[in-house]
């Protein structure tokens, strides 16, 4: 069985439910704290939360700790690497994905559902999607305002849409740039969304439209 | 007339101040001597007013600061 | 304190107590920590069903949802706090109401909030309201504790104060269980968390008394900042601890600070203890062991331990950044101790700090109800007027504020009559709250029963049967005779219903002393009820052609 | 030596301030003319160092401030 590490920092609240959802997804996940060392996992996950209760910038703290030079080396060697909200904060202030998450354009936490369009199936995190599907996930952040210099350089994942699949101002929850949700690397096996799939993970939570994003990247880590 | 505004925030002496312990952690985790790191609020603006001085005032009492919890200082300088 | 108990507590103590001692005494026996007037009356609650693990009396009471779980729920006030730092005062509300679930050694899973304030056309209204919501969200957000639900009222007599009730639900295995007192003397106590400076200090004292008429320039000494960042680290530290089965009892800090902590967890079961005050990590300078004994800063826990598994736990603390420190010893005779630099500064009989008799203050019926007249309002107007109205409008505002989704167990997000939390794959645990400030004030006996009816129809909307309930009393100065008779009125109700609907109180709070400026509050009973869901039955919310919409029971 | 460090760091030119312009607004409510309210990050800390120039500098860019949206000034002093 394939395993993965779901990282915890100071501060990080989403561990458990996030390794929930990739037992569910068919593999083996395990909390590892981040003082420990990152072993033989298959690939490694950045659970969302508030590491370091987000002070200085979101995720600028943890991106700076020991650990993240093991899942640089993770990333390098091509193993999948996800980072989930506040993953994907230090995701970015790793330099491991372009860009930075800025304060939302309504400077406020905002807790709601959205509707994301899947643009690229090609990535091992998002082959059991079709291209051009709608999904629905929650997010949840008050830091998901996606900045890069130059997004035609960026490979995008998940908009955010309408129910229809438009990817439209209305839709934009934060202030995001070409809406964008989810981002990966050029290679592809690092991959950053502000939107949680672990808790679309569950018909009673609202949906299991991101339960296959964990069974993809398990599938992908098999191989 | 048209001024430029800097106002300062700073939580009063003895009040806890986890943001200010947090980051002076994490620049001494990587290898730096820091002490006393202070993460003061600081506000920088444009205000057209006759009376700038006791604009000033007002907004640090009644929105930039927190009188139960702040003390604040500001600069105002005319702009050219 | 009153002239009285100042006479009997020099009459039991047989001398005159010296200044760290009547700085203890205060606050041990200030209403918001003794309950000296609400004790007798509280005793007509039903506490004990086949539900009830543990009833009132600790930090949280417990129910039993299955045979391997457990739910600890309790509720809290920070009224006065709030309404003079809204955005401190409700943060470290919510911190306070953790802290109680956690030191029973479960996991804090959900939070609500009652909130209450006062028009919003003024603007000192809308900043309360504003910055308790900013507080809340702040501090569960960080915690990663979501607010599933809540009630937000605004009313005229709340005009420049503000009502904040927090209520909280954990989830323990029944082996976990760590009571707030310790069973043997020899046990070391460890003090961890922040460290301990001047704010709060007071915090009890301040919440048993009126504010004045310029509630924002009050003692700068109540106010509190607050730090979720530690918080969260004490939530993963202190139940490592726990499930190492070393931790022999547990107590959060609060009202009263290390005092209270340390006097109850060793007194309750008749033992003694000895403080060293000066060990103390402090945050200020020149700290008196007066103002040390008696903080109240916040994300502090008091730990008992056996003195040959410090080091094991000390590890816990420290793996999590925590500091820690062995701060007493819990003694055989029943005396409370404190040295300051191997100096003794107090040294009081336990139960002088405990035992603080009730005080039964006049009482005078009063009459508010009178017959409605309906307005000559045109049903347009009417309808505008309702359904523009703060209190009836959306409060998505508000909870979108709160990430109502972490832990992944939301299962009815807030909006619905009661919040669901998936519990297993079968059953959730149903949560909600409510209160009418506006019938308990016109008839504070019916009010209450009201309230607990309002719970239970909540709970029952989504499905659940109601297993237990917890109670916040939110009133005005007890020493006013018709405030007094509503408050007894109130818990009469709160018993009469609950005993009609078979439910018990497992835990709650009394908040005296709510006016500004001379102006009582309304008599506000806040009521929160615990409900088991199977997650196959919930019934839907949603209307489609074709249905029939049908109302039981006869309008008035 | 012991010295008293300031350390500014602002979002590059083009950059939407969102705090800044919620304040702006909220300031222009209450009846202030004002314009281009900015919050630039502010952090004042004790630094004991041989190199207090290298290592300030080093600690806003690998630290206090983000290349990509930041630029940042400082002061050090002498702490007496
Ligand atoms: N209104 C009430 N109904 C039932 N029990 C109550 C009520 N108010 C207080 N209690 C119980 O009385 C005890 C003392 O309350 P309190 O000092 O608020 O405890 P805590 O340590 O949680 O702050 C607690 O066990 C609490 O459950």
């Amino acid at each position: 069985m394939v395993r993965f590490a779901v990282v915890v920092f100071p501060g990080t609240n989403c561990d458990f439910e996030t390794e929930r959802a990739i037992r569910k997804a068919g593999a083996e996940a395990e909390r590892v704290w981040y003082k420990t060392s990152l072993k033989d996992y298959d690939g490694v996950v950045l659970p969302g939360g508030f590491s370091y209760a987000d002070y200085l910038r979101a995720g600028a703290i943890a991106a700076r700790q020991e650990i993240m030079d093991k899942v640089r080396e993770f990333a390098r060697e091509g193993r999948p690497v996800l980072g989930i909200c506040n993953g994907f904060q230090i995701l970015t202030e790793t330099g491991l994905l372009p860009g930075a998450l800025r304060p939302n354009r309504i400077p406020r936490f905002l807790c709601r559902w959205v509707h994301l369009r899947v643009n690229d199936v090609e990535t091992p995190f998002t082959s059991l999607y079709e291209p051009g599907e709608v999904i629905r996930m929650p997010i949840a952040h008050a830091e998901g305002n996606y900045y890069v210099d130059d997004p035609s350089k960026v490979r995008t994942v998940f908009q955010y849409s309408d129910g229809k699949g438009n990817v439209s101002e209305e839709a934009n929850p934060n202030g995001s740039v070409l809406n964008i949700a989810a981002i990966v690397n050029e290679r592809g096996n690092v991959l950053g969304t502000m939107p949680h799939p672990e808790r679309a993970s569950d018909r009673f939570l609202g949906s299991e439209d991101g339960l296959r994003l964990f069974r993809s990247m398990v599938e992908w880590a098999r191989r | 007339m048209k001024w430029k505004v800097t106002v300062i925030v700073r939580l009063k002496e003895g009040l806890n101040d986890p943001e200010g312990r947090v980051i002076g952690n994490a620049l001494r985790n990587l290898g730096y001597a820091v002490e006393n790191l202070r993460v003061p609020k600081h506000f920088e603006f444009e205000l057209e007013s006759e009376e700038p001085e006791e604009e000033v005032e007002e907004m640090c009492r009644k929105l930039l600061a927190n009188p139960l919890i702040h003390d604040y200082e500001y600069s105002i300088e005319p702009v050219s | 304190m009153f002239p009285h108990e100042e006479k009997l507590i020099r009459e039991r103590l047989g001398r005159e107590p010296n200044e760290v001692e009547w700085a203890m005494l205060e606050v041990m026996w200030s209403e918001h920590a003794s309950y000296k007037s609400s004790r007798p009356w509280l005793k007509l609650l039903p506490t004990e069903n086949e539900h009830v693990i543990l009833g009132p009396g600790e930090d949280a009471g417990i129910v039993k949802f299955d045979d391997e779980t457990w739910i600890v729920v309790g509720i809290e006030s920070h009224n006065h706090p709030s309404a003079v730092e809204p955005y401190g005062g409700a943060a470290t509300g919510v911190g306070g109401i953790v802290r109680d679930i956690l030191c029973m050694g479960a996991r804090p899973m959900a939070l609500l909030d009652p909130i209450r304030f006062g028009p919003l056309e003024k603007e000192r209204n809308r900043y309360l309201f504003e910055y308790v919501v900013k507080g809340i969200a702040d501090y569960g957000n960080r915690i990663g504790v979501p607010t599933v639900g809540g009630e937000t009222e605004f009313d005229e007599s709340l005009d420049n104060y503000t009502l904040v009730n927090v209520a909280c639900v954990g989830v323990m295995k029944p082996e976990h269980l760590v009571h707030s007192y310790v069973t043997e003397p020899g046990l070391k106590l460890i003090l961890v968390g922040n460290r301990t400076g001047r704010d709060g200090i007071h915090g009890v004292t301040f919440a048993s008394e009126e504010l004045s008429e310029n509630a924002e320039e009050e003692d700068r000494s109540a106010v509190q900042i607050p730090d979720p960042f530690t918080e969260k680290l004490l939530i993963e530290a202190t139940l490592e601890a726990v499930y190492t089965g070393k931790v022999k009892a547990l107590k959060d800090l609060g009202g009263g600070g290390l005092t209270c902590a340390a006097s109850e967890m060793a007194g309750k079961k008749g033992f003694g203890a000895v403080v060293y005050a000066d060990r103390v990590p402090l945050r200020e300078p020149g700290m008196t062991p007066k103002e040390v004994m008696i903080s109240e800063s916040q994300e502090r826990m008091l730990f008992a331990v056996s003195e040959a598994d410090i080091d094991v736990l000390g590890g816990i603390f420290e793996k999590y950044g925590l500091e820690w420190t062995v701060v007493g010893d819990v003694i055989e005779e029943p005396r409370f101790i404190v040295y300051w630099k191997g100096e003794k500064v107090a040294d009081l009989p336990v139960e002088l700090l405990a035992d603080v008799p009730t005080i039964e203050w006049e009482m005078e019926p009063y009459k508010a109800e009178k017959p409605v007249e309906t307005p000559e309002v045109s049903f347009e107007k009417a309808f505008d007027l309702v359904w523009g109205s703060p209190n009836i409008l959306s409060k998505r505002w508000i909870w979108g504020q709160y990430d109502h989704e972490v832990q992944g167990r939301t299962v009815l997000k807030p909006g619905r009559d009661a919040a669901i939390l998936k519990l297993n794959d079968e059953y959730g645990l149903a949560f909600t709250s409510d209160g009418n400030p506006n019938h308990s004030h016109l008839n504070p006996y019916h009010g209450a029963m009201g309230a607990v009816a309002e719970v239970v129809r909540n709970l029952v909307s989504v499905g659940a049967e109601p297993l237990a309930l917890v109670d916040n009393l939110n009133f005005a100065s007890p020493e006013r005779p018709e405030v007094y008779w509503s408050f007894a009125e109130t818990v009469k109700g709160l018993a009469d219903a609950a005993k009609a609907f078979g439910l018990a109180y497992v835990s709650g709070n009394v908040s005296f002393y709510n006016e500004v400026a001379g102006i009582p509050i309304k008599p506000t009973p806040v009521v929160a009820g615990l409900g088991k869901v199977k997650l196959e039955e919930i019934p839907e919310m949603g209307l489609s052609g074709g249905l029939l919409i049908g109302v039981v029971g006869i309008t008035k």
